[in-house]
């Protein structure tokens, strides 16, 4: 359906409800490589009212990727809760964005009758300041060995990656995270092969780790979902199911992956029930880009796509999601200024999903980006209340070749903003005597006892 | 083991761990450090190939035939705004058509540098690997992406490829070598299709004969099973033994 | 004095301590419009290094601009405080930016021991998560009739400005701040004209409402000072005598002040003794820029000289110092990302110099930014307990031409960092019945009893 | 007054006032407003000068001579960020000399489109003013910044100038017109050494005529007292008053 408006003497139309939502997109490359973005401001703003005026109910009608050829669409469209819509039925984009800005709206049990679309149009209206402030009060908690996502807290993954998988020094770089007190949300490793014996030897180190200290947390190798599968068949000692995903079939398709294969794990995984405090086992990664990169993007821009991506998230009730904003390159997000926003929108359409939404926050060495950057966003999601953040050592990842945060990073988005970690690991960090009593990570002398204890185990 | 339990850290892994620390922040001079590899890995982004040096390296230390083309990134802006156009050959590109296996090509990828450093030596093991296997002419490639292999692979007549490409820089990592094996390689084939194996840089990263170990492994694999992607494992081995039960 | 040094086997050469400074400097487009950045990300690199080398003392003995030439220079090598300076008088920038970032470091009673130079190279070394969490650690309260910077606080001055300083135009704008909560820093208007009569009318006008609610704030009319002198001589109700300044003698005759001048002002305004919970009765802007706009830059990077200014300001006692970052133009500070890290940098050595540094957050029209970019550089301030902001209805000033902050913003950052204002205007809030127990200001319905009383004053 | 209080707010101010709120943000309207306001003032910065029309309208509807300059700054972007460039002449330029009181310049600086709204009437008013005034031909300046007028003065060989210029435009004020006199102008004059009346643009801002006003008592007073700047201030009563006793 062709929508119009017209602004100072101009007419701006959009020849679909796709069109729209890209033209309506904060400036982009991704888009622009796309051949999808607005082709000026006004037109931008002329989009952005047209999308201020559209029922919510819109989304529900119009897909902008069809039912027919999308398995992603069809599970937006069959798990869609018309009774958790009903509060918010009548609304338009606009209105909608309102509702969640008033302090007395809550959003509890509004998720499922939310679309990604939905969610997705809202955040292109909102400014970056409504993205930190309705994504803070909207928690989402989730739980496996340790609890993520209570407010107050901010949780980390420890990402010890090596380029050989050499066992001394990812235990190296474990050692060194929990020093920092990092390691709350997950000790998880890319390994740098895609071989199911490594992965199972990766696994085994993790979790010799985590039980030796009794360290309230859940391993986990971001091998592929296939790979996963078979070592946990043959009784690998699998935490969580790790699986990058993206917003369309064809998408998920070019990750080889598709809905019944991310069941499958989903059931395997929750059958091991290693779990202690909750029982939540899958863990995602999506980024806005991805699809376009591997040309499944339907011609529909990619904050709305990443959107998309978390409703096949969601589809598996997952401990972690995160997006990994920054990662691929300038090609979708060209400069620090469109990392900062994208990572705020992906939290903020997360959290209104339901999802328990991490953010890594990153650049690559090809992007205009830098460290002031990264400190901008990281403060800026930690007053967004964002369950947790990925650290690497010295924020370096000497194998994906990236820059995320560091540990360091973390300890000071804590303390600026008085946050804690996850409370169980919390409560391991006082009992290993590398917190003080106001929440402070201590800064260890060569003789102390904890780092004797933890370097022990170096092999 | 070290007396100071952090110089074990240390040495334990090049990853920068116990940088100590100023507060929660990092001591001044790792902030500099950091910043000056930073400078620096940008810079290996932009730093061309020089790949008519390359060809001749590659035809002078391994005796075998080369060709060099581009892809239809003009330049290396356009390369990292565009990765479209560095997946597609050049229009005016001519390669000679034949009927192989396999065709390798080295393309600088997001690292020159990682090519100037690794790219004969790895295919010096990478060839003395492929008994058995009709290989075309090397190729090397500028402005290119993995992706671009495919349509070389159709351009040459080889049934599958082998890109051996520079990785993006890393602060500490600023020349790792990726290798990207796709069988039955043409225009479309998707990622899942594909295998990978990266950081291919010695002394830090992976060696090139085990790498080239396990690149053969696959292939060989590959040819066996006539696919690759996601359902083809590093671990032959166990991969079969999946085959069989389920 | 020449200083050299080898990075990756290409040697960078500094001819003096301002070369140096200038090319230690993060990119900004005025120095780059100076002829004195960086000529590259390496060369930047070396200089820092060579920076974080130099022994803190060495700006005691070198001076970026001569002290022959300049009043300021004289200014700063004559007051400074050897027994202050002392306990890191040994310290090199490099030592002294991590003595700063240890928590056991107490800044109180340094400021007078350093110098501009001395912070201002300090920044040059920190990224942007160290400029928030230092200056949240270093609080500068002062005090007239409200009291600014007490930790957990954010104040904002009201800027009603009017394009035709129509007194109606001024009071509806005045009254709709009050409305939002705002006001406690000052209601500071601009004139448009430069008339005497017309500033006397003018703090009549504000003097008048705030006498008539009992509102503890102070008012203000930032006309020259010497047209504030001559008024104030002749009766005019002065609360703060207001001037923009400098960091360089030949910059501020480009204003038309001088020390003697502002030492004239700060005397008769000090004598007026209208203050009640304080005395300081001093108001400066600055701002990135204005040295080289005016060329009276010695050479020198804009943000040392930024810093230069606040030796000026701190000369005369202030209440209020508030940078108007981005208010220029691009020439000066290019893109939002400018504007942000130089925000911060001067909130940073505006707090270590001692000064009740606020920030005009804010951008204009030539300029690459939006309001995201204000939205963030709002959020990272309230992080780094900046003492107030700056704010005009909806963000738009129909005087000056530029877009600062709206009310709106204010309640954002109080909201979601948890921030009040100033404790004096706060109990006025709630005595008005504008704001409830748990500090949120209230959305008024037509027949609040508030808004019908302050708009009662509308003629 | 209205009987919504909030309604005699908005009555009695252009600028944004009571525009209401969703939590502690502003509503969807009002914020998309904004967005669209911006672009405009954007827009107008760089929508540029059409000089020789505007030589054309002051001399058929003024009946003055009119001549046109450029500063050094070749383009908008290098306008922007070359300051510098903007104050002084191209390197070319030819003015006729004389023997002057006063040229009045009328430059695009930030905002062409007030020029375009206020250049022709404001100079109704001022010319209107001037008697007792040697006064040169108007000089149109593209690219132009206020002190590029001390350069015009010394080039035509007049005492004074008054510089009508298109200030930075606003998002709810993009034609804004400032005028800027400077007694004894040439080059290296500073800021605080000239006059300044601003936001003439009715029917919002001031009006031509109490503009024209106001500048033509300021002007008087600098002929006396041969000066401008911060030592003239805009009500000659009080600042003459102020002179006998101090
Ligand atoms: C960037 C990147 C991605 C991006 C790719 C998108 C893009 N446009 O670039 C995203 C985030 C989507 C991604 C996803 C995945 N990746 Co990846 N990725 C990388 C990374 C960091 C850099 C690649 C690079 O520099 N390429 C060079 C440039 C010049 O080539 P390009 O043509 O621009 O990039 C193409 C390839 O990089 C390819 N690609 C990216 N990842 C993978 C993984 C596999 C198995 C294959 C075959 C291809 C492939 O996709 C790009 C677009 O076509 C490498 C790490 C490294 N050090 O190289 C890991 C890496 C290649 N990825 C890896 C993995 C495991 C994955 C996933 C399978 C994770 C998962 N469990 O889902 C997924 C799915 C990949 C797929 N089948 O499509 C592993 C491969 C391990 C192995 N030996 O098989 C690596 C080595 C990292 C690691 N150790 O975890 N990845
Ligand atoms: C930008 C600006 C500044 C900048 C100028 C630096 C720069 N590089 O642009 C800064 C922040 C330094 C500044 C300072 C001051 N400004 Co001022 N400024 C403006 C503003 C917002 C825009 C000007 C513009 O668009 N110019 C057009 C472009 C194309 O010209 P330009 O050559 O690039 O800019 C030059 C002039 O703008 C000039 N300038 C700027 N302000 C002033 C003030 C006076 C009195 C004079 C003579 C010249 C002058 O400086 C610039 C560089 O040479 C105007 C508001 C407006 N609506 O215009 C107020 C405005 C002109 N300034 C004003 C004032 C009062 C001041 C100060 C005197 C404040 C103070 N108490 O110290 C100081 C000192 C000025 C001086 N004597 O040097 C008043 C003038 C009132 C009047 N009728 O006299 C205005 C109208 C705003 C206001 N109502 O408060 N200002």
């Amino acid at each position: 359906m062709t929508r119009r408006i017209t602004l100072s003497g101009h007419t701006y139309e959009f020849a679909d409800l796709k069109a729209l939502l890209a033209a309506a997109t904060p400036e982009r490359s991704g888009d622009a490589l796309a051949g999808v973005a607005a082709a000026s401001e006004q037109e931008r703003v002329a989009a952005q009212w047209l999308l201020a005026d559209l029922p919510l109910a819109t989304f529900l009608a119009e897909h902008v990727v069809p039912y027919e050829d999308d398995e992603v669409t069809r599970l937006i469209v069959d798990t869609h809760d018309a009774a958790a819509f009903a509060p918010v039925a009548a609304m338009t984009v606009g209105e909608f964005r309102e509702y969640l800005l008033r302090p007395e709206t809550d959003t509890r049990g509004l998720e499922a009758g939310l679309t990604p679309e939905m969610v997705a149009a809202t955040s292109k209206l909102c400014r970056v300041q409504d993205l930190v402030s309705v994504a803070r009060r909207t928690p989402v908690v989730t739980a496996f060995r340790s609890t993520i996502g209570l407010p107050g807290t901010l949780a980390t993954r420890l990402q010890p990656n090596d380029p050989t998988d050499d066992p001394l020094g990812v235990s190296a770089a474990i050692v060194d995270g929990l020093l920092h007190g990092c390691g709350d949300t997950v000790i998880g490793i890319n390994p740098a092969t895609d071989s199911p014996r490594r992965t199972t030897d990766l696994l085994h180190l993790i979790d010799d780790v985590r039980e030796r200290y009794a360290i309230p947390t859940q391993s986990c190798v971001l091998a592929h979902v296939t790979t996963t599968l078979q070592i946990l068949e043959r009784g690998a000692p699998v935490d969580l199911v790790f699986q990058s995903i993206a917003g369309t079939e064809a998408a998920n398709d070019g990750f080889g992956v598709t809905l019944d294969l991310l069941r499958e794990a989903h059931e395997g995984a929750l059958a091991l029930g290693r779990g202690t405090v909750g029982t939540q086992c899958m863990y995602f990664e999506t980024g806005q880009g991805s699809a376009l990169s591997a040309d499944a993007h339907h011609g529909v821009d990619q904050q709305t796509l990443e959107a998309r991506a978390y409703a096949v998230a969601r589809a598996f009730d997952p401990l972690l999601v995160n997006t990994v904003v920054g990662f691929i390159g300038p090609e979708y997000l060209f400069d620090g200024k469109q990392i900062i926003r994208a990572g705020l929108e992906d939290h903020f359409c997360g959290k209104l999903l339901g999802l328990p939404m991490g953010v890594d926050v990153c650049y690559t060495n090809h992007a205009e980006a830098d460290a002031d950057d990264t400190d901008v966003l990281l403060t800026l999601l930690g007053a967004a209340g964002c369950p947790f953040v990925i650290c690497v050592p010295g924020g370096d990842d000497v194998m994906l070749h990236y820059q995320s945060l560091s540990f360091h990073d973390a300890l000071y988005a804590r303390q600026t903003l008085g946050l804690r970690p996850a409370p169980e690991f919390a409560e391991w960090l006082a009992r290993m005597d590398l917190m003080t009593d106001d929440g402070r990570v201590r800064e260890l002398t060569a003789d102390a006892s904890s780092l004797r204890v933890l370097t022990a185990g170096l092999r | 083991m070290s007396a100071d339990p952090l110089d074990a850290l240390r040495q334990a892994t090049r990853a920068r761990v116990a940088l100590g620390r100023a507060g929660d922040a990092m001591p001044t001079g790792h902030l500099l450090t950091l910043r000056q590899a930073h400078a620096a890995a940008r810079d290996a982004v932009h730093d061309p190939l020089d790949d008519e040096a390359l060809a001749h390296e590659i035809e002078a230390e391994l005796r075998v035939g080369v060709c060099r083309v581009r892809s239809s990134a003009p330049d290396r802006s356009r390369y990292l705004q565009r990765p479209d156009q560095g997946r597609r050959l050049a229009e005016d590109t001519e390669l000679p058509r034949g009927e192989h296996d396999l065709v390798i090509v080295v393309g600088d990828g997001l690292s020159p540098l990682a090519i100037r450093r690794h790219a004969v030596p790895m295919l010096r093991e990478v060839l003395a690997r492929l008994d058995g296997w009709r290989v075309a002419p090397v190729v090397v490639a500028t402005q290119a992406r993995v992706a671009l292999g495919d349509e070389i692979a159709t351009a040459v007549g080889a049934r599958s490829v082998l890109v051996l490409i520079g990785e993006r820089p890393g602060m500490s990592s600023t020349d790792s070598l990726g290798a990207y094996f796709t069988y039955d390689a043409r225009r479309g084939r998707r990622d899942s299709e594909r295998n990978c194996l990266s950081n291919v840089r010695p002394p830090h990263g992976v060696d090139y004969a085990p790498a080239a170990d396990t690149l053969a492994m696959l292939m060989a694999e590959a040819r066996r099973l006539k696919l690759s992607g996601t359902a083809l494992k590093a671990d032959p081995a166990l991969a079969a033994a999946e085959e069989g039960p389920s």
